[in-house]
């Protein structure tokens, strides 16, 4: 079918060098890459997006990315009533031929990878995560985080403490509970926000571990890199063109909801972010084992529900292991 | 487990409340003052916003942490004269116009920092700390309570200092006349738009000054709504911390408290889910209401315009 | 009571402030036509004038509540410009205002503070101690710590007096100061003023009672809509008998028709000739705080007035309350018509005929918002008259407000007017008729015509009289001893929350009612 | 405490002036305010280098006059009126009701939870009638404890509610979480009730009738505020509390009363955008929309048709406002300061209003 445009909806601002930054890029460029329109609605809250998604469908829309997983109602009935198909996150499920398609963006192997990372260059035996929320793909990639650790070195302790409610935007909070993390012994913290991952950074940069060395932080998503002063050891990078081509093809194709999409390691749309402050050898070894995960020699299962995380980090399960 | 609870993580601890509670006792502190005064002074959670944006947006551009501080106070003040001269000179309905400058603030300071910092997002450095030598040795209260930025020390003796003013000042004398019975206190030959006034500008500048010290000391950076609520909650720590400073200080505390160990529940791994253990902190004020609440009576005249003469 | 000799000690060439042709209006009133005014030293100066006359209008312009429109302010000569309270302070205009003008949640010291230099400590001892000195000087006595809110009307009028004072001011201005006083409380503050124009000071004195105006005053101006309508000189005063100068002041206040009557409603009382028992009280107690009642047994038979006397705050008002329930009894019993009320809530006691007439008429009496026609129902909201199956009968409604009105004389712009627009004596009329209307069997009059003027006070105390001679039993709470005199068929004292005696209201009376009120007599 | 509040709709309709005068009048107090809050807030767009006209032009067209923004903003109406019928009995009576965002909520949830769980048991209309009742009975529980604190130990509500509403918040996104999640999701959300199963639309349109259970009720809440012995006595009660005591109006009850009837509406706004728009209910989610409805309802002076023009002026503000947003290219959260400037400069005019009618009364 003809696709003369398309439409991406987030919750926040472009800008946050993360999950609404990387979807509205990706969108530009899977579109001049196809040579389709990109229209960005962005900022639009975690309200109800339905009279935006009905006037993107009326402005003659083909294909509309509704991406928060806070949409993933709204965009299905929407796209039903308006007949133009939708992309989702988070409903695997909720795949219908024409109609839906998922892209449960799940970073896991990046953060397994990211685990690894963070056990082989601890100083301290405690890695810890922060995370401003605890939606599904943080929860995967919090798992994920804490196998690698532990599978890198096993007495390993992780340490993990969500900021707060609707802590989205809560940069002080961020920055109080990352320094908890620090003062608990974390010399590197993954961590996973969005306005309150600002917060987590200026804690590390000002902080001082517990053996006087400096923290490093493991991001997620995007690339802080422009904005490091050091501290940045590494990040999950998604690369969620590859995703966005591959529906706007299906659809020129007719043969949208046919299949949902994911990231993965082996297509590098999840990438481990190389920085200066990861040394040669260590970085070598880790590329060795994301051949592994490639390969399917460590096989990885996502956990997207909120118990698995705390089941791993629990410290009654580091005493069990 | 005890390996967890080591010195520097119990430090840690009641750092992080001190500097989660600190913004929302400066923010009640105010409240207090302008509500003792008779103003209802809802849009707290706004001058805490322009405060943290002017501060940062200062400290930052000057390097001066000082300076910071003051353009926060300088920020909230500004925000609050809107309200002094809308509701105290000209009697505008005080929620209306509390509501509008919260939605004001939030919306012009998530503009600012979209043109202005959405590309770069730059942090501060740590703020520099000031020992009280002997205190700060102790163990961990010593780092927690007694190594702490200048401003903590100077926000406490705020404290203290309007304790005073309210209990042994002739301006405290008066701050209570206008919330009780501005009638007196004009007759009795004291401009009541002028306490009042300079009431909801302290107020004001004491909620820039707490979200300044949110955007400079709790987290380094300003992001858009970075106060979430705390203006809220500062009012109701001011309605139930009524006239007593010390009680607001307690009551920040409290609050700070309840998130830290909510943080450290969940570093400790307790299995609790974590949104049960935000609810702590409300859940501790409401059950602090049912036992004590007849005690957070209110100002007769609060949000009660005065008009010389009237009847 | 004596008539005062002429100051002349005093006199000096220039009076201390003048009002020269001062004009304020208000939407639709003009409050102050061209009045002027002069206050001497060493004079007390009594302004009079029916309710809205402008009188505290004007003395307002004196202290910086109001600005004249037009005209000028002179003190010592010289043209000022008040335009605040603070600028009255600093010219020694001292104002003790109609309505109390104290802080009640702070003590006595506090209030005297208010408006020292903000960042100072307020000297609480100091001022605890000149205060004792101006005390000794006016001969009063008041705890410098009580908080306000604890004082009585009358002592919180005599903290204002002694404030005034200890600010240095010259001139001293009373509005309706005794209007909460009993009659030794006044007889106190008259000697007190004439203490202080003894001391070269000089006093306006505002009221509506003609017989403290002729016992304190040296120089008497009447207000009259707005105008000053004449002004009686010491020299007159002093040389005109009392019942020429009352007779001259009643013509002047109310124009010559109304000159003969003066407050008397009617004829004397005949004797009450006895009926049956209709409200019976036996054993009242209630708690309270400030004055808990104990003991109260009062019997009020159909057709009578039984008056009670006391001084202000000796457990009036809570008697008043628990009897219409608005106050929980401690024990004790309360029958109407032999059946026992006590157990009933308020709107249940109101409909079995009880009523009561409250002296709080905008605190409690009405809901000064609301239209008078609705407040005239206020006590009978769902009724099947004005409601059908609860919703309102518009017509039925107005219908009724414009007979009660028309009835009672409320003077009204209609009956939609907010009732907090009305004037005092109007609102009161208002509350007669809401509640002697209906079928009523008891009502508690509380202090009747407070602060109201004399053809007000008249009208209340004809519907009083009325009301006992449509066979209702009344009773009538007052301070002012001779309304209970006058109306009573007889008379309970009330002291410290226990009736301390009744007497008949024959020729002794008022001796025996003096002997008990002041704790004489047992 | 007390705020100064007047018993009159803001343009008091004097039967005997003319009406090109009412007219001129109402222009003065609407049109104008509006005009200068737009100019102002053009002023700051222009600052920001985007055309205040284009934004505007964006904002009517999409919010007022393109069928589906009309149909967006008269849906969008619907909690809002609700929530403003709920404010209106509540501040009437003088009770500071800041509670709605918490009484909205949680019968929100409850109501996302009990939808898909009954339907199919029962037929549609009594699933949603349940719904509809069930959420009016979650948002009155939430408000017993200020409702009690008030009534028998006279606690201020201001607190409480406040209080109550950063906990109903929490508890919302525990049982969310917890509770009544979705187990066909990773996503914390509870089970979507399907669209068909969803309140009906209007006509052809995709207005809910949600609308219509808002207009109802806001109207027949200002009905019975002024028309009523109840709402009498409540007003009464609102007016000045000691003078209801003495005419032996049972003043608790009737507080008690208020507060269910207040509670009640917001939870019915959070069954009626739940079983009307959304379907079901995230972890986290929050539209606050009881903050906004405060201030519209009080320069509607608490009246009830006043109140549905400020309600329609805000959603075709929050509807158009996102469109042209986009379309130009600001922050949409641009809009919250256009609102900001348009409720100052609504309580200027209102507040000139006032004095001029004093003056010339
Ligand atoms: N808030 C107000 N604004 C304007 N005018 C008011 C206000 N309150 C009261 N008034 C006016 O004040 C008057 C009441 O004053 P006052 O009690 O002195 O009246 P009055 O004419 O003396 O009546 P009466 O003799 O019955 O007491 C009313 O006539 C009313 O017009
Ligand atoms: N603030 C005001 N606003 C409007 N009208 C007023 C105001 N104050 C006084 N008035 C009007 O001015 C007139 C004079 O009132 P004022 O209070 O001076 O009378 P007064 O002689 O002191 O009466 P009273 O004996 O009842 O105290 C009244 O009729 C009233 O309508
Ligand atoms: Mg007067
Ligand atoms: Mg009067």
């Amino acid at each position: 079918a003809e696709l003369k445009s398309i439409a991406i909806l987030t919750p926040e601002a472009g800008t946050d060098y993360g999950w609404n930054q990387q979807g509205i890029v990706a969108a530009k460029a899977a579109g001049a890459a196809a040579g389709v329109k990109v229209i960005v609605a962005e900022n639009l809250g975690y309200g109800d997006v339905r009279p935006t998604l009905r006037e993107l469908a009326e402005d003659g829309v083909g294909l509309l990315i509704a991406h928060a997983s806070g949409y993933n109602t709204a965009a299905p009935e929407i796209g039903a009533e308006k007949k133009i198909p939708v992309a989702i996150v988070d409903s695997p499920d909720a795949r219908a031929a024409g109609k839906v398609a998922d892209y449960t963006a799940s970073g896991h192997e990046g953060a397994y990878l990211a685990g690894r990372l963070a056990a082989k260059m601890n100083r301290t035996g405690t890695v810890g995560i922060v995370v401003s929320g605890e939606p599904p793909s943080w929860n995967s990639q919090s798992v994920a985080f804490a196998e690698g650790a532990k599978a890198e070195k096993p007495a390993i302790a992780v340490r993990y403490a969500v900021i707060g409610p609707a802590a989205y935007s809560d940069a002080a909070g961020g920055k109080r509970v990352t320094e908890a993390l620090i003062a608990a012994g974390a010399d590197i913290v993954f961590g996973q926000g969005n306005g309150s991952s600002f917060g987590m950074l200026q804690a590390v940069e000002t902080g001082k571990a517990t053996d006087g060395g400096k923290v490093f932080f493991i991001d997620v998503i995007g690339d802080k890199t422009p904005i490091d002063k050091g501290n940045l050891l590494s990040s999950v990078v998604w690369n969620l063109q590859p995703v966005y081509a591959a529906m706007i093809a299906d659809a020129k194709a007719g043969k949208y909801g046919s299949r949902n999409y994911g990231i993965q390691l082996a297509d590098d749309s999840v990438t481990l972010l190389k920085t200066k402050s990861i040394p040669d050898k260590v970085w070598g070894e880790i590329q060795a084992i994301r051949k592994d995960i490639v390969d399917g020699k460590i096989k990885l299962t996502p956990h997207f529900d909120a118990d698995a995380v705390h089941k791993i980090v629990s410290p009654l399960t580091v005493a069990a292991q | 487990m005890s390996a967890l609870f080591t010195e520097a993580f119990l430090t840690a601890l009641i750092l992080g409340a001190v500097t989660a509670g600190l913004p929302l006792m400066l923010a009640g502190l105010g409240e207090q003052i302008s509500e003792k005064a008779g103003v209802l002074n809802i849009g707290l959670e706004g001058m805490m916003l322009i405060g943290a944006y002017g501060g940062f947006l200062v400290a930052y551009g000057s390097g001066s942490i000082w300076l910071g501080f003051l353009a926060g106070a300088v920020g909230g003040a500004a925000v609050a004269a809107v309200m002094a001269v809308l509701c105290v000179g000209l009697g505008l309905n005080q929620i209306v116009i509390g509501i509008a400058l919260t939605l004001g603030a939030e919306g012009m300071t998530a503009l600012q920092h979209h043109f202005q910092f959405a590309q770069s997002y730059p942090r501060l450095p740590a703020v520099p700390t000031l020992p009280i030598p002997g205190l700060s040795s102790l163990p961990v209260i010593g780092p927690a309570l007694f190594d702490r930025p200048a401003i903590v020390y100077l926000a406490v003796a705020a404290v203290a200092v309007t304790s005073w003013v309210f209990r042994r000042t002739h301006l405290g004398l008066a701050l209570q006349a206008a919330g009780d019975k501005p009638a007196a206190l004009d007759a009795a030959g004291v401009g009541v738009v002028a306490i009042r006034s300079a009431a909801v500008l302290t107020a004001g500048a004491l909620a820039g000054l707490g979200g300044a010290f949110m955007s400079e000391v709790g987290a380094g950076i300003f992001v858009p709504f970075m106060t979430n609520g705390a203006g809220f909650i500062g009012i109701v720590l001011a309605m139930l911390a009524r006239g007593h400073p010390l009680w607001l200080l307690c009551g920040a505390v409290l609050f700070g408290a309840c998130l830290s160990i909510t943080t450290a529940l969940q570093v400790a791994g307790v299995d609790i889910p974590t949104d049960v253990i935000q609810m702590l902190p409300f859940a501790t004020v409401l059950l602090i209401l049912i036992l004590f609440g007849r005690r957070a009576a209110l100002p007769p005249a609060l949000g009660v315009h005065y008009v010389r003469g009237a009847r | 009571m004596t008539q005062p000799g002429h100051p002349a000690a005093f006199r000096t060439d220039e009076p201390i402030v003048s009002l020269f042709e001062v004009t304020k209006r208000f939407p639709g009133v003009v409050a102050n036509d061209s009045v002027s005014l002069d206050l001497w030293p060493g004079e007390v100066h009594v302004l009079l004038g029916e309710n809205g006359a402008g009188k505290s209008t004007l003395i307002g312009m004196l202290s910086g509540i109001q600005t004249p429109d037009s005209g000028a302010i002179l003190v010592d000569g010289r043209e000022q410009v008040i335009d605040t309270p603070a600028r009255a302070l600093e010219l020694g205009i001292g104002t003790v205002f109609q309505h109390a003008m104290l802080v009640p949640s702070l003590t006595v010291v506090e209030n005297i503070a208010l408006g020292g230099p903000a960042w100072s400590r307020p000297d609480k001892r100091g001022i605890a101690a000149r205060m004792a000195e101006v005390c000794a000087g006016i001969g009063v006595r008041v705890d410098p710590h009580a908080p306000v809110g604890s004082l009585s009307l009358g002592e919180q009028q005599q903290v204002e007096i002694v404030r005034a004072l200890m600010r240095g001011s010259r001139v001293l201005v009373l509005d309706e100061a005794t209007a909460m006083l009993t009659p030794k409380g006044s007889e106190e503050l008259g000697a007190l003023m004439r203490r202080l124009v003894a001391r070269g000071l000089a006093v306006v004195f505002i009221t509506h009672k003609l017989n403290e105006a002729l016992a304190f005053g040296h120089r008497i101006s009447v207000l009259r809509l707005g105008r000053k309508v004449g002004e009686i000189t010491p020299d007159r005063l002093t040389a005109l008998t009392p019942q020429v100068v009352t007779a001259e002041v009643v013509r002047l206040m109310f124009g010559s028709d109304a000159a003969s009557a003066g407050t008397a409603s009617g004829p004397e009382r005949q004797p009450f000739a006895g009926g049956a028992p209709v409200l019976e009280i036996s054993g009242l107690a209630v708690d309270d705080e400030a004055v808990p009642l104990a003991d109260v047994d009062l019997t009020v038979a159909a057709g009578e007035i039984v008056g009670i006397a006391g001084i202000d705050g000796n457990g009036q008002k809570q008697f008043a309350e628990a009897v219409a329930g608005q106050r929980p009894l401690r024990q004790g019993r309360i029958d109407l018509d032999g059946r026992p009320i006590a157990a009933l809530a308020i709107g249940e006691r109101h409909r079995r005929g009880l009523r009561y007439v409250t002296d709080d008429r905008l605190g409690e009496g009405t809901v000064a918002a609301f239209p008078v026609s609705l407040n005239l129902l206020l006590k009978r909201v769902g009724d099947d008259l004005f409601w059908a199956g609860g919703l309102e009968r518009s017509g039925p409604i107005a219908d009724h407000a414009r007979r009660l009105v028309a009835e009672y004389d409320v003077r009204t712009p209609g009956v939609e007017t907010p009732i907090g627009k009305l004037s005092g004596g109007n609102i009161q009329k208002a509350l007669l008729a809401r509640e002697l209307s209906g079928e009523a069997r008891a009502v508690i009059f509380a202090k009747p015509t407070y602060g109201l003027d004399v053809q007000n006070i008249r009208a209340s105390r004809r519907r009083i009289r009325e009301a006992a001679d449509r066979g209702l039993a009344v009773i009538l709470i007052s301070t002012d001893l001779e309304e209970v005199l006058e109306l009573s068929d007889r008379i309970a004292v009330m002291s410290q929350g226990r009736i301390v005696g009744m007497v008949a209201n024959d020729r002794s009376a008022r001796l025996r009612v003096g002997e008990l009120m002041s704790g004489v007599a047992t | 405490m007390t705020l100064e509040t007047a018993d009159s709709p803001p343009i008091s309709p004097t039967a005997l002036r003319p009406a090109l005068r009412r007219h001129l009048h109402l222009i003065a107090t609407t049109v104008v305010p509006l005009v200068a809050a737009l100019a102002l807030s053009g002023l700051i767009l222009a600052l920001l280098g985007v055309d205040p006209l284009a934004y505007y032009g964006w904002v009517v067209q999409r919010g007022l006059l393109s069928p589906s923004g009309l149909e967006a903003t008269a849906t969008r109406m619907a909690p809002l009126l609700l929530i403003a019928a709920s404010l209106i009995v509540a501040f009437r009576a003088g009770i500071w009701n800041l509670g709605g965002d918490g009484q909205f909520l949680l019968a929100a949830v409850i109501v996302a939870a009990a939808a898909p769980a009954l339907s199919g048991h029962l037929p549609n209309w009594a699933v949603l009638s349940c719904c509809l009742i069930l959420g009016a009975a979650v948002g009155a529980a939430w408000s017993v404890v200020p409702a009690l604190l008030k009534a028998w130990q006279n606690v201020n509500e201001i607190i409480t509610t406040l209080m109550m509403t950063f906990l109903g918040v929490s508890l919302a996104n525990v049982l969310v979480k917890l509770a009544f999640l979705d187990p066909r999701t990773t996503v914390p959300q509870t089970r979507t009730l399907a669209v068909a199963d969803r309140l009906p639309r209007l006509f052809e349109t995709t207005v809910s009738s949600g609308l219509l259970i808002g207009l109802v009720a806001i109207v027949l809440v200002h009905l019975i505020m002024t028309r009523t012995a109840f709402g009498l006595k409540l007003r009464i009660v609102g007016a000045n509390p000691r003078a209801a005591l003495h005419a032996g109006l049972p003043v608790p009850r009737l507080t008690v009363a208020v507060f269910a009837i207040s509670a009640a509406l917001a939870g019915l706004a959070g069954a009626v955008e739940i079983v009307g728009v959304q379907g079901n209910v995230r972890a986290d989610w929050n539209p606050a929309y009881g903050l906004t409805v405060v201030p519209l309802v009080f320069l509607a002076r608490f009246n009830g048709f006043a109140s549905i023009a400020f309600v329609f002026l805000f959603s075709v503000l929050s509807i158009g406002g996102e469109s042209a947003a986009r379309r130009l290219g600001v922050p949409n959260h641009f809009t919250l300061v256009v609102v900001a400037i348009l409720l100052i400069m609504l309580g200027i005019t209102e507040h000139l209003d006032q004095r001029r009618r004093a003056a010339g009364r």
